[in-house]
């Protein structure tokens, strides 16, 4: 069985005008279909940027190298065109920060249908319409006829992230790959949210790649784990096997600092 | 510091009678000396607001401030500089809190000025005592705040809120926006120097966890109110409130038994290296 | 917490980017580095100098050339065709470097050199006065806000209702000829500093949220020195970017005042004035008109793009 | 929404108010005697009494503007009898013409200049910030850049002179300009009218390529273009969809302002072709001390910004949904 | 008199070429080139020489300047009347007679009681701001306020539908030229009440209006009920007229010059500077025309500040000034001549000669002895206009050479007249010009600025504010004189006798070149009516169907 996902030597750089930036290194997983992973890392450890070259949206100034895999196919020499039917329809993403990766101007109807109708060109705009109501009802918006008339500025942030979910399943993708998206949110909020992507996987069968800071949240959600710093993967492996037989320092040191809410206390004032 | 029955309404009258917001609604806590309280809830809760006007930033609604018994709710001119060279703050965001204008040296001194106290020893010998003790490289004196990192840019405001030698520091979520390594780095550096001057901590956080580290005395709040208060013990293994349980029950954990293996392994690892 | 001491984990420690200048105004420094580095800027920071000594240096330089911006030289003009400048180019020789004025033959290198100051100093005085009332107007309106804001504004919609130029023009022909030049500066400030104003009041109000202005609170600081000492040096490199594109546009208001002869008196030279004079000639003695044309041309792209150059560079963070 | 339409209202009769109280200070206190330049010629000191009786010049100054402001409500009868019908505006101390015939007279001329040039600059200065934007660092962005830069550098009367020499006076390929109606026939019209929207329009379509260029590169970069890319969406709708809209809402505001200033007469334009509308008239009636015009354009032009503002604040409510669903 | 100097028509000097004075064809439309639109279409307002000119082409009087082409062309000749008027034994009565057939543009035929409302109206108090000398001149009674108001002016008789009786104030000879003022012109009674006559016209001329859009254009169509055989003076060959205003004078020059288009038969104004060294090619030249200057341009001397009260330190201003460079200043020899006398060379009673010719040296012994050696101080005002500045430059830049500091009052060109019009605003010298009224003689050039008793606090135009006894005795003497030859040589005599005095500085007579064309013919310099320039009524084309 080919890997839904497999990505082999990824390398993005920036070019800059104080010359070449390595931002990814010779990053290299694989994603079993209906499988999760998670990366974690530090701020700036390069996350983002990899997840983005999966995608092929890397931002303007940014190249990469290596392969990208999605069951099979390669990504990093289809054509634009080709490319574009992947995003949405295949590979889903949803992003940290839902304020500002909806667009303002618009309802999250047409936010939604729009997702909807990018890979189903019959779709007639009523259609999309019932399917982006259908989606928000999905991901637990309440009165969701009624708000899909809304501008996201209109919705709280957990709600928000909700939108951003239910567009990125709009388009039934095999792969979600989900950007930091609980981090600007409340544990409450936080825990639903997870909650609902878990629910979802669950559904769908979709393959995950999550990314956080947070490892707590890796250690809940993901089924492999793969370290970043300074744009390397410094460890990876099966969940259990990276959280209790780190083997990198590094990944040792982050997990003595994760403050624990289960730990035996210390005194007051931490007596240390 | 004690603070008791604080309300704090926003808006309303004007020409529109509109009917004002209760941001705090009935707050009381108190801080013993050289400990911290820890106030926690969900985001808009009223716990910025809560530390604003101990802090005498705002003025409180209703409701009575003291510190070491005295009443401090409505002060004037002389005795609110008394008051601020006793209760300084450490805000969330280091790099917002910093004037990206001001050096190093202006930052820290700054109070002093704006008190109209003298430097004692000249401002130069000053700071760099100062970055000694929260743990940065003195000869960065006159750099300006981007030129650090998260982590030090936050030991800045803590150097500033030292600067006075105050003897309560309220920290406004001061280490929710580092990494988490940092941000233990950061709590260690308040807990040492709690224990080194008997500082008091009015500590405002919404992760649990970092709460649960550092406070002795923690109160949670929702909307506006303070739904449970206690000792650090009773608040997270007691929880008396449905919403403190709610809360401690979204905290994402590590499983246990992948901890303590891990820990099983380093103390093996140390023991080995020890040998060695 | 056992926290193993002397890791460096600090996010931008690492990011590579943030590699600390020299101490002491690094910001001005990377800021003139940025600059010096680009041929654009050098150009017209080059122009810029230039015409700055030229009007610094006029009397010297009219000494070496020999003509006065007043003196009439009826040899070099014609005064059967209209009184046009005899010979090639307006009269452009070793006497006249730049030619002479038509019906005067006056020296028209001097009357640029000359005109330069008036230009520079008008230019400078009405930059300087309106910058001066919109930091002050901006700043208490954006920190108090309320009643103070409230008025600052609305007396900032007013004047910027009025159609400026024509009333410049109105006012100027109305009030008496003499010290024009203040009367000029004095007039541009008053219909120009809610521009700049209304940009420093708004930069106030986001900077007013930002948490250091309450951490100078917690520290003791009152108002004023809130205000001037906390959230005026944030606005240094705002008040530079607008300045340098104010005078441009306040060169070329000056010129067109004086192009609608409500400017300089004579006979005084302007630049503006120089072009209001040429108009007429310009298809017989096409250098005359394309002198000060140029000179002004040049002046005000110089600074644009010094202003533009600058603006780009302290938005876009392309110091770090 | 009538509400607030309401205040807008009340307010921008109150600048009005104000803008005409200090127009009339200014040339009450600081212009010379009116009716000594109606007098004339050969002129007596008690013709000049004369006059300023017919036209209240002797009344002191709070009855004067009284008098003017109800004449533009409600019209005004002269000592002499004289019938002014709202909205008066008085008569011109230049040639006793009704000032507000003057303007309606004038208006169609300003207004084909404006609407001209506005279609020319927001055509040149939108589609060639838009174009920029997207070949962002190309030859093309830099030269256009460049253009727009000399734009806003060259003095428009300057730009006038060189055009009219060269198109005019030595390619004889356009006519010297007049203010010919189109009822005249289109081309001719066109012709005419091309010159003046060209001028006026350069200086507006460089700052709004520039504009344009910068919003919509900035655009470009939001988050919401990204995600929009990452629903699979097709290039050219990503740009007109997610891009342009936000990008170009605030050149519409912007476009609502200066449109609006235009209005109120384009003096330097007008008056190098000696087009004859509201900016030749205010430049015309400054040089004659016509303090009835003057006094008209000034409050015709400050009305129109104030109009102009309204339709900007209404505009961006219109199209920023923040706003319209904030109200 | 010595009237036709200056020459009346273009060079027209290559063989077989055609002259500017050829005789137009019938037909076509002329089309003039405006800076400004006219003050008033209304006469009994307008009062100035661009707007007396065009009134020619739309209103009779009952006499009126000779047209351009007349053998003198500064005399006055009769128009609806039948001649110049018979004057009674003491002069205080004049008789006129109107001509059969002449009538306004509605058939009505023109009566003597159209011509004595017409006159009357110069009485009402809001339209009388035209020619003053009506009202100076004929009797009426003390409180009179014109026919709207106190009823048609019973002291001008009208004994029967063709004869009118004036009576006047005082004697006055030349009172035919008064009649030929434009607010004189004839309306039918009852009509051109406050504004009717601003933006509408009763045409007794040949053209009357066809549309009028203030400030921008205005259209004369024939006026059929005009009889020519009425009329000697004018010719009125085309068929319509298209006047453009507001245009900048650069650009009408430019169009002029460029002839594109209905241009081919148009006419302007006085080139501008710039474009005299553009009229130099032979094809261009065939279409320039100088008209008559008859204003001159002078400096006055406040005689009333220190030290210009002395006689030798005027004097010594106007040997210092170097007319040279102002005449340079005003567009070189083309555009003007300088002027040495006060008197131009096309006003009756015009002598040649120069008292002072340039000095330096004179002028710096003359100030010496005035004890003013180390110089003074001296404020000018001019107006905020280029060519009055660039002369004021001159003047400035000239009198520095004697010591003279000379500092430029820029005035508004509006508030110009007034400022210097009165005596207390009015600085130690001014610039500025004075067109004769009528050219037939001297009597509205001298006496307005040299008469002593003429000082008025508001409107003065006495601008050297000299109440010299000789100068005021000799004016007084000239006025009375009846018979012209005589009154043009005192006129002559006065003019010298002023300049020995020094009250004012004689600086140009501008000339006023201008370019018409291609196909404009019948142009003909016309002092009287055009204040020298082109006299419209004899304007025509040589094809009408050009253009
Ligand atoms: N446009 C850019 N030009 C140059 N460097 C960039 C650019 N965008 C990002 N980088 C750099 O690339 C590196 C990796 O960034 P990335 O966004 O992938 O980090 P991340 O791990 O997602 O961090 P975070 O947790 O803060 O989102 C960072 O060091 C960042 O500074
Ligand atoms: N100046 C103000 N005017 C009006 N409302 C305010 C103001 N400051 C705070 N509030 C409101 O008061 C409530 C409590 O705010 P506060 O900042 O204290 O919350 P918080 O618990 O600190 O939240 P967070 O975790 O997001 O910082 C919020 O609903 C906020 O919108
Ligand atoms: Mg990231
Ligand atoms: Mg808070």
């Amino acid at each position: 069985m080919t890997a839904l996902l497999d990505v082999r030597d990824l390398t993005v750089a920036f070019e800059t005008p104080r010359g070449r930036t390595e931002v990814v290194r010779d990053v290299s997983f694989e994603l079993a279909p209906g499988a999760s992973l998670g990366i974690v890392g530090e701020s700036g450890s390069g996350k983002s940027m990899t997840s983005l070259a999966v995608m092929d949206l890397l931002p303007p100034g940014a190249t990469r190298r290596g392969s990208i895999r999605l069951a099979g196919t390669e990504l990093t020499t289809l054509p634009p065109r080709e490319m574009r039917k992947v995003r949405g329809a295949r590979v889903a993403m949803i992003f940290q920060d839902p304020l500002s990766c909806l667009n303002p101007y618009y309802t999250v109807g047409l936010q939604i249908s729009e997702a909807y109708r990018a890979h189903r060109p019959r779709a007639t705009r009523r259609e999309a319409r019932r399917a982006a109501v259908e989606a928000m009802e999905r991901v637990h918006i309440p009165h969701a006829a009624e708000r899909v008339d809304h501008y996201p500025h209109q919705f709280s942030g957990g709600m928000r992230q909700r939108v951003m979910i239910a567009m990125a399943l709009s388009g039934e993708p095999e792969l979600l790959i989900a950007d930091e998206p609980t981090t600007a949110l409340d544990v409450t909020v936080q825990k639903q949210i997870l909650d609902l992507i878990a629910e979802i996987r669950r559904d769908t069968g979709a393959g995950l790649v999550m990314i956080t800071h947070d490892l707590a949240v890796v250690s809940e959600i993901a089924d492999d784990v793969l370290v970043m710093q300074h744009g390397d993967v410094v460890e990876q492996g099966g969940a259990e096997q990276v959280f209790s037989r780190p083997r990198h320092p590094y990944t040792r040191r982050l997990l003595e600092a994760v403050p624990r809410i289960d730990d035996p206390l210390v005194g007051p004032g931490g007596a240390r | 510091m004690r603070a008791t029955g604080l309300v704090k309404e926003f808006g309303g009258g004007g020409l529109r009678r509109r009917r004002p917001f209760r941001a705090v609604d009935d707050v009381s806590f108190a801080i013993p000396r050289g400990q911290t309280l820890a106030l926690v809830g969900e985001s808009g809760s009223g716990k910025s607001t809560t530390a604003r006007m101990a802090a005498h930033l705002v003025e409180p609604t209703a409701g009575r401030i003291e510190l070491e018994g005295e009443d401090v709710t409505r002060l004037r001119a002389e005795a609110l500089a008394r008051f601020r060279s006793r209760v300084q703050v450490v805000f969330q965001d280091p790099f917002s809190s910093l004037n990206p204008r001001h050096s190093v040296e202006q930052i820290v001194t700054a109070p002093l000025r704006y008190q109209g106290r003298r430097v004692p020893g000249g401002e130069r010998a000053f700071t760099r005592a100062l970055m000694e003790r929260v743990g940065l490289d003195p000869d960065h004196s006159r750099r300006l705040p981007r030129q650090f990192s998260g982590g030090q840019a936050q030991r800045i405001g803590i150097a500033r809120a030292l600067a006075v030698d105050p003897s309560v520091v309220i920290c406004d979520e001061a280490v929710s926006a580092l990494d988490v390594s940092v941000q233990a780095q950061v709590i260690e550096l308040l807990v040492r120097l709690q224990a080194e001057q008997q500082l008091s901590y009015l500590f405002i956080a919404h992760d649990l966890a970092v709460v649960r580290q550092i406070a002795q005395q923690v109160a949670v709040m929702s909307q506006g109110r303070v739904v449970e208060s206690g000792p650090r013990e009773q608040v997270f293994d007691a929880p008396q409130h449905e919403y403190t349980r709610a809360l401690l029950g979204a905290v994402p954990r590590i499983p246990a038994e992948w901890d303590a293996a891990r820990r099983a392994m380093v103390e093996q690892q140390t023991v080995q290296e020890e040998m060695a | 917490m056992a926290l193993s001491s002397g890791v460096d984990l600090e996010p931008s420690a690492r990011a590579g980017h943030r590699d600390p200048a020299p101490a002491g105004g690094p910001g001005r420094r990377a800021v003139l580095r940025v600059l010096r580095s680009d041929i654009a800027v050098v150009l017209s920071a080059g122009y810029i100098a230039l015409v700055l000594l030229a009007a610094v240096a006029a009397p010297l330089l009219v000494q070496v050339s020999g003509w006065g911006p007043y003196d009439f030289d009826q040899a070099a003009i014609d005064p059967n065709l209209g009184g046009l400048p005899v010979g090639w180019g307006g009269g452009i020789s070793a006497e006249h470097w730049f030619g002479v004025e038509p019906g005067s033959g006056r020296d028209i290198f001097a009357r640029i050199v000359y005109g330069a100051r008036v230009s520079m100093t008008v230019a400078l005085a009405a930059t300087a006065l309106t910058t001066v009332i919109a930091v002050v107007m901006g700043l208490l309106a954006g920190y108090h806000g309320g009643v103070v804001d409230l008025v600052i504004s609305r007396v900032m919609d007013f004047l910027m209702a009025f159609p400026a130029l024509i009333f410049m023009i109105a006012v100027l022909s109305a009030l008496p000829a003499e010290n024009r030049q203040l009367l000029l500066v004095v007039v541009i400030a008053v219909f120009g500093w809610p521009y700049l104003a209304r940009v420093v009041r708004s930069q106030t109000i986001s900077l007013t949220q930002r948490e250091f202005v309450e951490a100078a609170r917690a520290s003791g600081a009152g108002g004023w020195t809130i205000v001037f000492r906390e959230v005026l040096p944030n606005l240094r490199s705002t008040l530079v970017v607008m300045t340098t594109l104010a005078v441009p546009g306040y060169i070329g208001t000056e010129a067109g005042l004086s192009f609608l002869g409500v400017g300089v008196i004579p006979p005084t030279p302007s630049w503006g004035q120089m072009i209001a004079s040429s108009v007429s000639w310009y298809a017989v003695d096409p250098a005359y008109f394309l002198i000060p044309s140029v000179c002004l041309f040049l002046l005000v792209l110089s600074f644009t793009v010094l202003g533009d150059r600058l603006r780009t560079i302290t938005d876009s963070g392309e110091l770090r | 929404m009538l509400r607030y339409m309401g205040v807008r209202l009340l307010g921008m009769v109150v600048v009005l108010f104000l803008v005409s109280l200090f127009t009339f200070v200014i040339f009450f206190v600081l212009s010379p005697d009116p009716a000594v330049q109606i007098c004339g010629k050969n002129c007596t000191p008690e013709r000049i009494d004369q006059i300023r009786g017919t036209l209240g010049l002797d009344q002191p100054f709070w009855t004067q503007f009284g008098q003017f402001l109800s004449g533009v409500v409600a019209g005004r009868t002269y000592a002499d009898g004289q019938v002014c019908p709202a909205p008066c505006l008085g008569y011109s101390f230049q040639n006793s013409l009704p000032v507000w015939d003057m303007l309606v007279d004038r208006l169609p001329v300003s207004a084909t200049v404006a609407v001209g040039a506005a279609v020319l600059w927001l055509l040149a200065g939108v589609a060639g910030g838009l174009l920029s934007a997207l070949k962002e660092g190309t030859w093309w962005d830099r030269g256009a850049m460049v253009l727009a830069l000399g734009g806003i550098s060259v003095p428009n009367y300057v730009l006038a002179l060189v055009l009219q020499y060269v198109l005019v006076v030595q390619l004889q390929v356009l006519p010297f300009p007049q203010a010919v109606d189109f009822a005249d026939g289109p081309g001719q019209w066109f012709a005419n009218y091309l010159m003046p929207w060209v001028v006026l329009s350069f200086l507006y379509a460089s700052l709004y390529a520039r504009l344009t260029r910068a919003n919509v590169i900035d655009t470009l970069g939001e988050n919401y273009v990204r995600t929009a890319r990452a629903k699979g969406l097709p290039g050219w709708l990503v740009i007109r969809r997610h891009a342009l809209r936000p990008a170009l809402t605030p050149v519409a505001t912007i476009f609502a302002m200066d449109f609006a200033g235009l209005l109120g007469g384009a003096l330097i334009t007008e008056t190098v072709f000696g087009l004859n509308g509201i900016g030749k008239l205010a430049a015309d009636s400054i040089t004659q001390n016509d303090q009835p015009v003057i006094m008209a354009v000034t409050l015709l032009a400050a009305f129109f910004v104030i109009v102009g503002n309204i339709v900007v604040d209404l505009l961006y409510g219109w199209l920023d949904p923040r706003v319209r669903t904030a109200r | 008199g010595g009237g036709g100097g200056g020459g009346g028509a273009g060079t027209g000097a290559g063989a077989g070429a055609t002259s500017l004075t050829d005789e137009p064809a019938q037909g076509g439309t002329v089309s003039v080139l405006l800076n400004a639109d006219f003050s008033y279409l209304d006469p009994q307002r307008g009062f100035d020489g661009g707007v007396n000119n065009f009134y020619r082409l739309v209103y009779r009087t009952l006499t009126t300047a000779a047209p351009g082409n007349a053998e003198d062309p500064s005399a006055m000749v009769p128009d609806l009347a039948t001649d110049l008027g018979t004057v009674s034994e003491d002069g205080l009565t004049w008789t006129f007679t109107l001509k059969e057939g002449v009538a306004f543009d509605d058939g009505t035929p023109i009566t003597s009681a159209d011509v004595r409302h017409g006159i009357s109206r110069a009485w009402d108090p809001a339209l009388g701001i035209g020619s003053p000398y009506a009202k100076q001149v004929i009797d009426a009674p003390e409180d009179y306020e014109g026919p709207y108001r106190s009823g048609e002016l019973e002291t001008i008789e009208t004994p029967d539908d063709q004869t009118i009786v004036f009576h006047l104030k005082e004697p006055f000879p030349d009172f035919p030229a008064v009649l030929g003022q434009p607010n004189t012109v004839p309306f039918p009674v009852g009509t051109g009440e406050g504004e009717e006559f601003l933006t509408d016209i009763i045409a007794s001329g040949p053209y009357d209006l066809a549309e009028y859009q203030p400030g921008q254009s205005l259209s004369l169509v024939r006026n059929e009920a005009w009889d020519q055989s009425t009329d000697e003076v004018r010719t009125a060959k085309p068929d319509a007229w298209e006047f453009t205003f507001g245009l900048d004078g650069a650009t009408i020059d430019e169009r002029l010059l460029a002839g594109q288009g209905a241009d081919v038969n148009a006419i302007g104004g006085a080139v501008q500077s710039a474009t005299v060294a553009r009229l130099q090619t032979p094809q261009v030249q065939q279409r320039v025309f100088e008209p008559q200057g008859v204003c001159t341009t002078y400096m006055g001397l406040n005689t009333t500040k220190e030290p210009l009260g002395d006689v030798r330190v005027r004097q010594a201003i106007n040997l210092a000034i170097d007319k040279t460079a102002v005449q340079n200043a005003s567009g070189g020899t083309q555009l003007a001549t300088v002027a040495t006398t006060i008197l131009p060379p096309s006003i009756a009673g015009h002598v040649d000669y120069d008292l002072y010719p340039r000095d330096v040296e004179k002028a710096r012994a003359l100030l010496e002895e005035a004890g003013v050696g180390d110089g003074f101080e001296l404020v000018l005002d001019i107006r905020s206009q280029p060519k009055m500045q660039a002369q004021a430059e001159a003047v400035q830049q000239s009198l520095a050479e004697v010591g003279i500091d000379v500092s430029l009052n820029v005035i508004d060109t509006s508030t110009y007249y007034e400022t210097i019009g009165t005596t207390t605003q009015q600085n130690d010298a001014a610039i500025t010009g004075w067109c004769p009224d009528w050219a037939s003689s001297a009597s509205t050039f001298i006496p307005p600025l040299f008469y002593g008793p003429n000082i008025v606090e508001k409107g003065n135009s006495n601008l050297a504010q000299i109440d010299d006894p000789e100068i005021n005795a000799a004016i007084e003497e000239a006025q009375l004189i009846t018979d012209r030859a005589e009154a043009n040589q005192a006129w002559g005599e006065l003019d010298q006798l002023v300049m020995s005095k020094a009250p004012v500085v004689p600086l140009l007579v501008e000339t006023g070149l201008t370019v018409v064309g291609e196909n404009v013919t019948g142009l003909h310099a016309s002092p009287g009516a055009a204040t020298g320039g082109i006299d419209y009524v004899l304007v025509g084309l040589r094809d009408p169907e050009a253009g």
